[in-house]
């Protein structure tokens, strides 16, 4: 079959009344970078790039890379995650590595002993930052891992991969403060439920209190009748 | 000692104009001090002179292929190289040390002579033609009487020595990127003759101080007599510029070693120092054939206003030298590489066509000046060169009219 | 005249080399490298007009072209070219070396006592005459030239495919 | 030692060294190579002349040398023209191949 050779369109310069002359073409092209050479030197904007290692040009809120943890205000106690291991779960190439913390006799504290993280299996997909219920894992933006040691150097441990809530607020303050509104809502309700809780404990152990004085004093009274 | 230095207090050894000669002379009066035989004193003095041709041109590499790398950087609004010394002054040095240090791999087919001979046969040419050009009113290396021919004739060498750098590195691609480079050279050295054949013939010499010295004077006062401002002049200094790209392999033209094209046309099996000799002699070839467009369109060192006469003649020269090469690396920033079925379409269909109208349109333009008619030269020169372009044009454009592009559709 | 004695040699040698190399890249550099050694002999001698032409026609473009040539035929038989080369150098020499002789024999006889000549070729003097007492030759070498050079062009294109 | 001998001598040489190359080569363009080298002796024997004779205002050898180079160029592009011809009709350069007149 011929393949179909069909007139394009008529190219731009072709349309009649409009003269090309040889070579203008090449001097707008010369203006052009003329232009950006003179402009570099005096205007801002023209200058895009930026020197690296000293200035940094601002990373954008949604780049992620590598995961790591958030605690609230102490890397040991306050760290959110409670080892319940979804994200070693879910996470697709496996990385994610939690064994649980135990107290000496055996029962589990929701805290994780080990938490490491592969960084060169890690392929920053962000489903473990998805499916943590309890706000700890999040996407990092941290993106100079370099190592001289290329198995050791990038298994991140615990201690790593432990980053403040203020870290996490700066780094994606829009999502960040959410979840820390959000944390808050939940613990003023938690508290405000317990606080309720509390005060109805207390009642009913007032109540109960009243009865057990109200039952010392009625007994003797009724105690020859009941029998 | 006390009459050397009463020697060298004379006022003119150390006057601005006399100052790229200091060294020369100050060679030959020390020579002549130690009463060293007459020999000896003159080749010790040639010594010196080209000692500082090559130390001037030396130091004009290091810095041209900084300064290019920054050009380059500023069109495409980014700094350039700043890490080494301050703003980079010292990146030639890092260049060179990492050139230097670089394993000297020789491929096991290769030529093991030829292929060390290749880059010294380039380099060589590159110099000695920079020795020819006239730098200052004092100052020429090597003032030859038929200046212009030998440096055509060194061209000829560079074709020569880019076969052996192809061939001698055993492998195919090697040698068909030296084929491209020759056909290459060859097809833009012919509009770069024609249009040097122009002035040869308006300053009837071959001599290149006498061609400098014969665009000397002003027209009406402050118009500066140079080849470059008269009609036949304009065209044929352009016709020289692009086939000077041609020739130094340069950018529109850089098809032989552009990074997507074969490798690195002929230099691929060089690397360490021969790899740097070849950037050597591509950067002091592209001196010596800039130099030679300074000297024959854009007056040498000639002053560009009368009132000048205090500033050293070969200041003028490398400010013009500079801006031409601005020029240069402006185009590189600028435009795209051409395949080679477009650029040997150019070379023969554009270039050599107006190079060759350039030559009538000098000896029209020389016949009426001697006649003493200089007005009716400019009216017809000007008609003589401009009538065929606009010709070109009306049937380019004509053309581009009625060609209806076909396209064909990959088979479904 | 020491010039003289220093390149004679050479060019025999590189000439030498060009006839008996058996790799034809290697006779065809070293056509290039006799080329531009009579280029230096001729600018030694005082002709530099005639050595610069020598060196800008021959060497950049004769010797270049040979050498293309051989780039495009590729040939490899310089293992048959040394297998055949007892068969074909004798009557080679047979006929080379008498020439050989008659030209020595006469050089040597009919040299008178070389007066000391010109030394100097002024380059003017030759466009004059170039134009003038051999303007006819100028313009059949050059139409000549034209037209060998369309005539090479035809014959090495390729004959072209009919789309 | 007379210069002109060398001179000649040496053209001499070379013209001899270039039919030997024409007679021996079996490869065509190396024909070529000895026809060029006959021709620089041709040239040489000129310059030799005109250096070392007399006075000669009309330039006869140097004019001659001029002709000569020209043609030489041209002679040898019309030969390789042929020569690729040849070779893309017979596809090699061999000279005892191309002996056949037909096809």
């Amino acid at each position: 079959m011929k393949p179909p050779t069909q007139n394009g369109p008529k190219p731009k310069s072709a349309k009649p009344g409009k003269w090309v002359v040889p070579g203008l073409g090449l001097l707008q092209g010369l203006a052009v970078t003329g232009k950006n050479m003179l402009q570099s030197f005096y205007k801002k904007e023209r200058m895009t790039t930026v020197p690296y290692p000293e200035q940094r040009a601002p990373i954008s809120p949604n780049y992620r890379n590598i995961p790591f943890l958030c605690y609230d205000d102490d890397p040991e106690a306050g760290l959110r995650c409670t080892a319940c291991k979804i994200c070693e779960k879910s996470c697709p190439p496996e990385c994610i590595y939690i064994v649980m913390d135990r107290d000496e006799n055996g029962k589990a504290l929701k805290r994780p002993k080990v938490f490491d993280i592969d960084a060169s299996v890690c392929m920053g997909c962000g489903l473990c930052a998805e499916v943590c219920p309890f706000d700890s894992i999040y996407m990092d933006g941290q993106f100079e891992l370099a190592t001289d040691d290329r198995f050791e150097g990038l298994q991140l441990h615990l201690h790593d991969l432990a980053k403040s809530a203020e870290y996490h607020l700066q780094l994606r303050p829009k999502e960040a403060s959410e979840v820390l509104a959000r944390r808050k809502a939940d613990a003023e309700k938690k508290a405000a439920k317990a606080a309720a809780k509390a005060k109805a404990d207390a009642e009913k152990k007032a109540k109960a209190e009243a009865e057990q004085t109200a039952k010392t004093e009625d007994p003797p009274k009724e105690e020859g009748g009941s029998e | 000692m006390k009459t050397l230095i009463a020697q060298a207090a004379e006022p003119s050894l150390w006057s601005p104009e006399w100052l790229p000669l200091l060294p020369k002379r100050l060679v030959e009066n020390l020579l002549e001090h130690f009463n060293a035989p007459g020999w000896l004193v003159s080749i010790g003095g040639i010594a010196a002179g080209a000692a500082t041709v090559l130390a001037v041109f030396m130091t004009a590499f290091a810095l041209l292929s900084l300064i290019e790398r920054k050009t380059l950087a500023r069109a495409q609004n980014r700094i350039g190289p700043n890490r080494a010394g301050p703003f980079g002054i010292l990146q030639p040095v890092a260049d060179g040390i990492k050139m230097l240090t670089k394993e000297d791999i020789v491929p096991a087919k290769a030529e093991k002579l030829l292929h060390l001979l290749a880059p010294i046969l380039i380099v060589i040419p590159a110099i000695m033609a920079l020795g020819v050009l006239p730098y200052g009113r004092e100052w020429t290396p090597v003032p030859l009487e038929l200046g212009l021919l030998f440096f055509f004739a060194l061209g000829a060498l560079t074709e020569v020595s880019v076969f052996i750098a192809g061939w001698a590195s055993g492998s195919k691609f090697p040698m068909l990127g030296a084929m491209r480079a020759i056909s290459q050279m060859v097809s833009y050295e012919l509009p770069l003759v024609l249009s040097a054949i122009a002035v040869i013939m308006v300053s009837g010499t071959l001599s290149l101080p006498e061609i400098v010295a014969h665009q000397g004077g002003y027209h009406l006062g402050f118009l500066p007599a140079w080849h470059i401002l008269t009609p036949w002049g304009l065209v044929g200094g352009l016709v020289f510029f692009i086939a000077s790209i041609g020739e130094a392999n340069r950018c529109p033209f850089d098809l032989p070693e552009g990074e997507s094209e074969i490798v690195a046309g002929h230099m691929t099996e060089y690397s360490g120092f021969k790899y740097a000799l070849f950037f050597m002699g591509e950067y002091l070839g592209l001196f010596a054939i800039s130099g030679l467009g300074v000297t024959l369109f854009l007056g040498g060192w000639q002053a560009p206003f009368p009132g000048l006469g205090f500033v050293p003649s070969w200041i003028w020269f490398f400010a013009k030298l500079a801006a031409v090469i601005f020029l240069f690396l402006w185009i590189r920033a600028t435009f795209p590489r051409l395949r080679m079925d477009q650029l040997m379409r150019f070379g023969w269909l554009a270039l050599i066509p107006m190079s060759l109208l350039t030559i009538p349109a000098a000896g029209i333009w020389t016949l009426l000046h001697r006649a003493g008619h200089g007005l009716i030269a400019w009216v017809v020169t000007i008609a003589l060169l401009v009538v065929p372009f606009v010709i070109m044009t009306v049937l380019f454009n004509r053309g581009l009219a009625r060609s209806n592009r076909t396209y064909r559709f990959a088979e479904s | 005249m020491t010039a003289l004695l220093i390149l004679s040699p050479l060019i025999m040698l590189a000439a030498l080399g060009a006839v008996w190399k058996a790799r034809p890249v290697h006779a065809g550099l070293l056509l290039a490298l006799t080329l531009s050694l009579a280029g230096m002999l001729y600018i030694a001698l005082g002709a530099e007009f005639l050595g610069l032409v020598q060196f800008m026609v021959y060497v950049g473009a004769v010797a270049v072209l040979i050498v293309f040539a051989l780039l495009i035929t590729r040939p490899r038989d310089e293992i048959e070219e040394i297998a055949r080369r007892p068969k074909s150098v004798g009557p080679g020499l047979l006929c080379t070396l008498p020439l050989l002789a008659t030209l020595l024999y006469t050089v040597d006889r009919t040299l008178p006592e070389a007066p000391p000549g010109t030394a100097d070729l002024p380059v003017r003097r030759i466009g004059e005459l170039l134009f003038t007492t051999h303007a006819p030759a100028v313009l059949a070498v050059a139409i000549l030239l034209t037209a060998v050079m369309l005539g090479a062009a035809l014959f090495a294109r390729e004959p072209s495919k009919k789309p | 030692m007379n210069p002109l001998a060398v001179l000649l001598t040496l053209s001499s040489v070379l013209f001899a060294l270039g039919l030997f190359a024409v007679l021996t080569r079996r490869n065509t363009i190396l024909v070529l190579v000895g026809i060029e080298l006959m021709l620089n002796a041709a040239n040489l024997n000129f310059i030799g002349f005109w250096r070392y004779g007399p006075p000669d205002p009309q330039l006869t050898g140097p004019m001659f040398v001029l002709f000569g180079i020209a043609i030489a160029a041209a002679e040898a592009a019309v030969g390789l023209a042929i020569i690729l011809m040849v070779f893309r009709h017979t596809r090699s350069t061999d000279l005892n191949a191309s002996n056949s007149l037909h096809g």
